[in-house]
């Protein structure tokens, strides 16, 4: 046990892959000689050399596709795509051949490739280089997704990824590569596919995931000081998305608020309203909340970007509501 | 011509193969037992018999939705792929894939790819897998004139030249991306000036004469297997009938068709090889029995083949949903 | 006042405001020499010439970009992807272009444009070409999204989509373009922008778009043979969603069924179960059910095919649950 | 050296405009006025000031993230694009963009895009719309060696060579994609083998000398106004700060970024200037006074100017929700 930021728990997590297993190797833009857009695997390529840590031309398509590709030939490949905003060059791919190739094969191949991409606005690099995509991926049969909001989740779900024999996205927050927190290497878990309770609470339920993470559990302390228990869970992975616990939360506190940085409409938090209604629909007390993000491209000032984002504040101002509002 | 009586049968044997078997395949979809998108490769079939008899079994390859004559050749037997029309369990993709997808690992086999271009960084991606493992083979990815637009194509060969992947990439130029002629969507009709922008050596030859088509094969393959490094090579060839099955045939003229016609691949190499004295008459009528009888038993076998059943819907979507 | 195909209503649309306004041309794979993958610009090319009509190349992102910066330039573009499968290779044109010009440039910029994209399955062309992607370009901040369920609304839809001073996708069903119908140009409207009844009822509300329309008022006529009065709601305008229409039907109701060809998991009805959650939650008298897409890549043999498709049996079966569950 | 005075006078001041006010944005950042991400164009200078003093003012112009040079050669105010640095409203794109995103419709300067390779298809519709429109004129498309290898570049040179458009490709090659060398992420580094691929004529200059590129460009440009068709040039360069502002440059020793600052394209133009008897070191004193005050200006207007109101967040994302 000992802490380390959500940036090193992810490059600990493939260094331990990557000697571990020879038919894992890392691909991406930058990853090597620059040691990746977010220092996230720096130092790997001294280590391991360029076979391993391979540095990619700009081709999202053709160096995902051949990280499919490469699965496909009997390796481990985690392909990293620098941001999420980019990985709209290569969705073909990863929705048309990572995750149909087993079922239009008829089970006879499987494509298990770990793709990693950063997501999430906040650092105010404007409308294009801002988006939050979990959604979208979270919706194509035939693919896990994955999103850390802890360091250790962070460890972890490389690892799990790398496990499974099928095409893994996994999510990593921008603004949570500095992020300190515990991690256990030895206490590692590859089930990493349920949710978690992050804070127990008996008010009311804050269903989350990567990004907001830490901006929910900071929500709860807002809500914390007026009295209010509010109970977090962390979807963890967006696909299959946990139900039960979701359910279990909702049940429990009959008031929920899901937090998630998508746009509004068309969020992840609307499939996980979509859930609470056909299976806790008289668990409820009052309407579901969502606090997305607002439907603007994300403009560049910091106050507009932060008004255009979930915040703490907003998140206990809906949680406050589900509250006054009558059964 | 340079080869053996048995090599000339064998070629004959499965040009004919995919002639018979795509127009009994032609057949069917008309009476409805096959359905979706049929493309058929009828016209094309020197390219895929001479390029295949010059790759080993354990060498993949990566073909598209035209792919009926691939997998054939490639050894998936004819019951499998008919089946895999007709949407049965029996078919090589289980009946999920259909005339577009067909998959055969045992066979190196790998699709059936229906979005074009969308094979190229697999075919990339398969010999960065052998070269990673050590292994000296070639990765042979099929494609029309049409997919070297996408961008994936530049994509994929700079990745395979940089990185020094043995990747073949055989262009099927059959003239047309769908009911666009080549001089209509390729600045320059030239193709093999693409990879040559990216350091790849690129050949032309004709796709009407099998016997070329192997030489050219075996020849850029073992260039391949040598050097470790990808080639080009454009197969100017025809395709006979519709891109699909309905295709009002609008963009262009019958004359074009009866002109490639008289360089039909099958009657092409008939004539040669009867010339050269390697084959007979009463061979080709000993094949053509031997193909009708295969080919009806296909039909037979897929007829009196098994439906998935609708609680399987969802089966092979994921190993399993949550490890 | 005639009658005419969903093919020919588009056709119609487009030769009117090919003739009327100079500006506006039509780009794509095969809709020249070929007519059309689907027919839908057949005689275009010989009527207007190919300075008006073009075939482009397999380039997605090439040519869909290219209308994005003609449409910067002046035109009017009507911009052809052949269907909504292929359209993930230009999506980043849309998203990060077509999408955000507008706003990243203060208002300074627009794209008029108008997409068309054939979506659905239900035709036996399997996984790779059998998607529908409405929810995602729904989700879009800066983008409008329209769905043709009649062919009044082909015909009004290609209009109002080239009427608007941004960017338009308009998605047509491809299992519909030979389903015949009234049209009636003279009384063309350009209001497609609202929800519409398309069966009055009082029952349950049938909530649908697009592909799912005819599907869903046969739906209701198999309700109506139980005695069980039905109302459809056909969305219409995808992006932004009439939730005043949505609440309206639901508060008459007060049980609401959404049909919709998107894969289950964050599907477009999620999005409206959401709003109904937040809108009309003390209006119903039931969970709101979805029918949607089963999640699994679309298989080729049509017995499973149908089976993970929405069908009017699954639709009204849907209904009557909603009905059996007290309030 | 074949230019007048004031010509040489006014390319000093542009290349010399660029550096002090990018000096002066990375000192603004280091302060936290300015955030997010910050391209420097320091040491490539010399190509936006060529090249913009031989386009058109009519002829539009499509720029990467890298784009402040370009803003300001082509007529956008210190004032303007400092301002929409710090993300004001009376920056040029409301401050809405950023440094990233500049756009000016009246310069017909299209941004400021950046996602790389992005800016390709819309210079090919910019340019398609001039070519319906009867309009003799050329876009301008400015990219990085990078970009080449985004499949959008071969996609959109097949476009504009096949539809004959008037679109001049601009390569500014500065040996590097972030932090992967030239020789690390193109198979081929003759870059102009690419467009040739497409039937593109294809040019390489010096980048560092502005003469060389000014007369490069006009040539060009010329050309494509004539011919209708595309062209395409690539600009050698390098860039002597970070990729962005945070930046190790692991990837780049310092004796390499040295020999190219002894290329330095303002200090190589001054000492020609110089040497010809153009300019005097009083006038460029002048200069570094007169963009030193433009710069002081620009960053007291800049501070001094609004915040855009938070009323306003969901303003300009469509003209309006429902017709
Ligand atoms: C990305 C993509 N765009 C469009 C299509 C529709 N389509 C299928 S085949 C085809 C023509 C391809 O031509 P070519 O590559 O020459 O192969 P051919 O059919 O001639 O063998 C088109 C446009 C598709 N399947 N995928
Ligand atoms: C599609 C895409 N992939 C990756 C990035 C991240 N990125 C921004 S600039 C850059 C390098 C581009 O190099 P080049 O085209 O040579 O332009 P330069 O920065 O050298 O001027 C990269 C990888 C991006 N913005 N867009
Ligand atoms: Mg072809
Ligand atoms: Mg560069």
């Amino acid at each position: 046990m000992s802490t380390a930021s959500y940036r090193e728990a992810v490059r600990a997590a493939m260094r331990k892959a990557l000697r571990d297993d020879p038919r894992v190797f890392l691909m991406g833009e930058d990853v090597g000689r620059y040691g990746g857009a977010f220092a996230v695997s720096k130092g790997l390529l001294e280590e391991l050399g360029p076979d391993r840590i391979r540095d990619t031309p700009l081709s999202e398509s053709g160096f995902v596709g051949a990280g499919i590709g490469a699965a496909l030939g009997g390796m481990r490949p985690i392909v990293e795509v620098m941001t999420v905003n980019f990985s709209l060059l290569c969705l073909d791919q990863i929705v048309n051949n990572a995750a149909t190739l087993r079922h239009m094969s008829g089970g006879q191949v499987n494509v298990p490739v770990l793709i990693r991409m950063a997501t999430g606005a906040g650092k105010q690099v404007a409308a294009q280089h801002s988006h939050s995509f979990e959604n979208w991926y979270a919706s194509v049969p035939g693919l896990k997704v994955l999103a850390a909001g802890t360091v250790q989740d962070a460890y972890d779900m490389v690892l799990a990824g790398l496990e499974d024999p099928d095409p893994v996205v996994l999510f990593e927050t921008m603004v949570l590569y500095n992020m300190e927190g515990e991690l256990d290497e030895e206490a590692s878990s590859l089930d990493v596919w349920h949710a978690r309770v992050r804070r127990e609470g008996s008010d009311v339920s804050l269903i989350t995931y990567g990004s907001s993470l830490p901006k929910t559990l900071k929500a709860a302390e807002l809500l914390a000081i007026d009295g209010i228990v509010a109970e977090v869970l962390d979807l963890r992975s967006l696909r299959p998305l946990d139900t039960e616990a979701i359910v279990r939360t909702v049940s429990k506190t009959h008031r929920a608020v899901i937090v998630d940085e998508t746009y509004r409409s068309g969020s992840l938090a609307a499939e996980v309203c979509a859930r609470i209604g056909e299976n806790a629909f008289y668990e409820l007390d009052a309407p579901v909340e969502r606090v997305c993000t607002v439907e603007v491209p994300i403009p560049y000032p910091k106050h507009l970007e932060d008004a255009a984002l979930p915040q703490p504040e907003r998140i206990a101002e809906a949680a406050k509501r589900t509250l006054q509002r009558g059964g | 011509m340079g080869l053996t009586r048995d090599h000339a049968l064998e070629l004959l044997h499965q040009m004919v193969r995919i002639r018979r078997l795509e127009e009994k395949a032609a057949e069917l979809y008309s009476a409805g037992k096959i359905r979706g998108f049929l493309h058929l490769y009828i016209g094309e079939e020197a390219v895929a018999v001479g390029a295949m008899s010059a790759l080993r079994p354990d060498e993949a390859v990566v073909a598209t939705y035209r792919e009926h004559g691939h997998a054939l050749v490639r050894g998936l037997s004819a019951t499998a792929v008919l089946a895999e029309m007709y949407g049965k369990v029996s078919g090589c993709s289980r009946g999920r894939g259909g005339s577009m997808h067909f998959f055969c690992p045992e066979a190196r086999f790998y699709g059936g790819n229906a979005i074009v271009g969308g094979g190229f960084p697999l075919a990339v991606g398969l010999a960065l897998a052998d070269k990673m493992q050590g292994r000296r083979r070639v990765t042979a990815c099929f494609f029309g004139d049409g997919a070297t637009d996408e961008g994936e194509f530049c994509e994929s060969m700079n990745l395979a030249a940089l990185w020094k992947l043995p990747v073949l990439f055989l262009c099927e130029n059959n003239q047309y991306s769908m009911g666009t002629a080549l001089a209509r969507h390729a600045a320059d009709v030239e193709l093999t000036h693409r990879p040559m922008a990216f350091g790849i050596p690129a050949e032309k030859v004709d796709g009407m004469d099998v016997v070329a088509v192997e030489r050219a094969v075996r020849y850029e393959a073992e260039s391949v297997r040598e050097q470790g490094t990808p080639r080009f090579l454009e197969m100017v060839t025809y395709r006979y009938r519709a891109h699909s099955m309905y295709d009002a045939e609008l963009y262009r003229d019958k004359a074009e068709v009866a002109e490639w016609k008289e360089r039909d691949p099958i009657a092409l190499f008939v004539a040669r090889a009867t010339e050269a004295e390697l084959i007979e008459d009463a061979d080709v009528d000993a094949i053509e029995q031997e193909v009708a009888a295969e080919v009806a038993r296909a039909v037979e076998e897929a007829e009196a083949a098994e439906w998935e059943t609708l609680e399987d819907l969802t089966r092979n979507v994921v190993a399993r949903e949550v490890p």
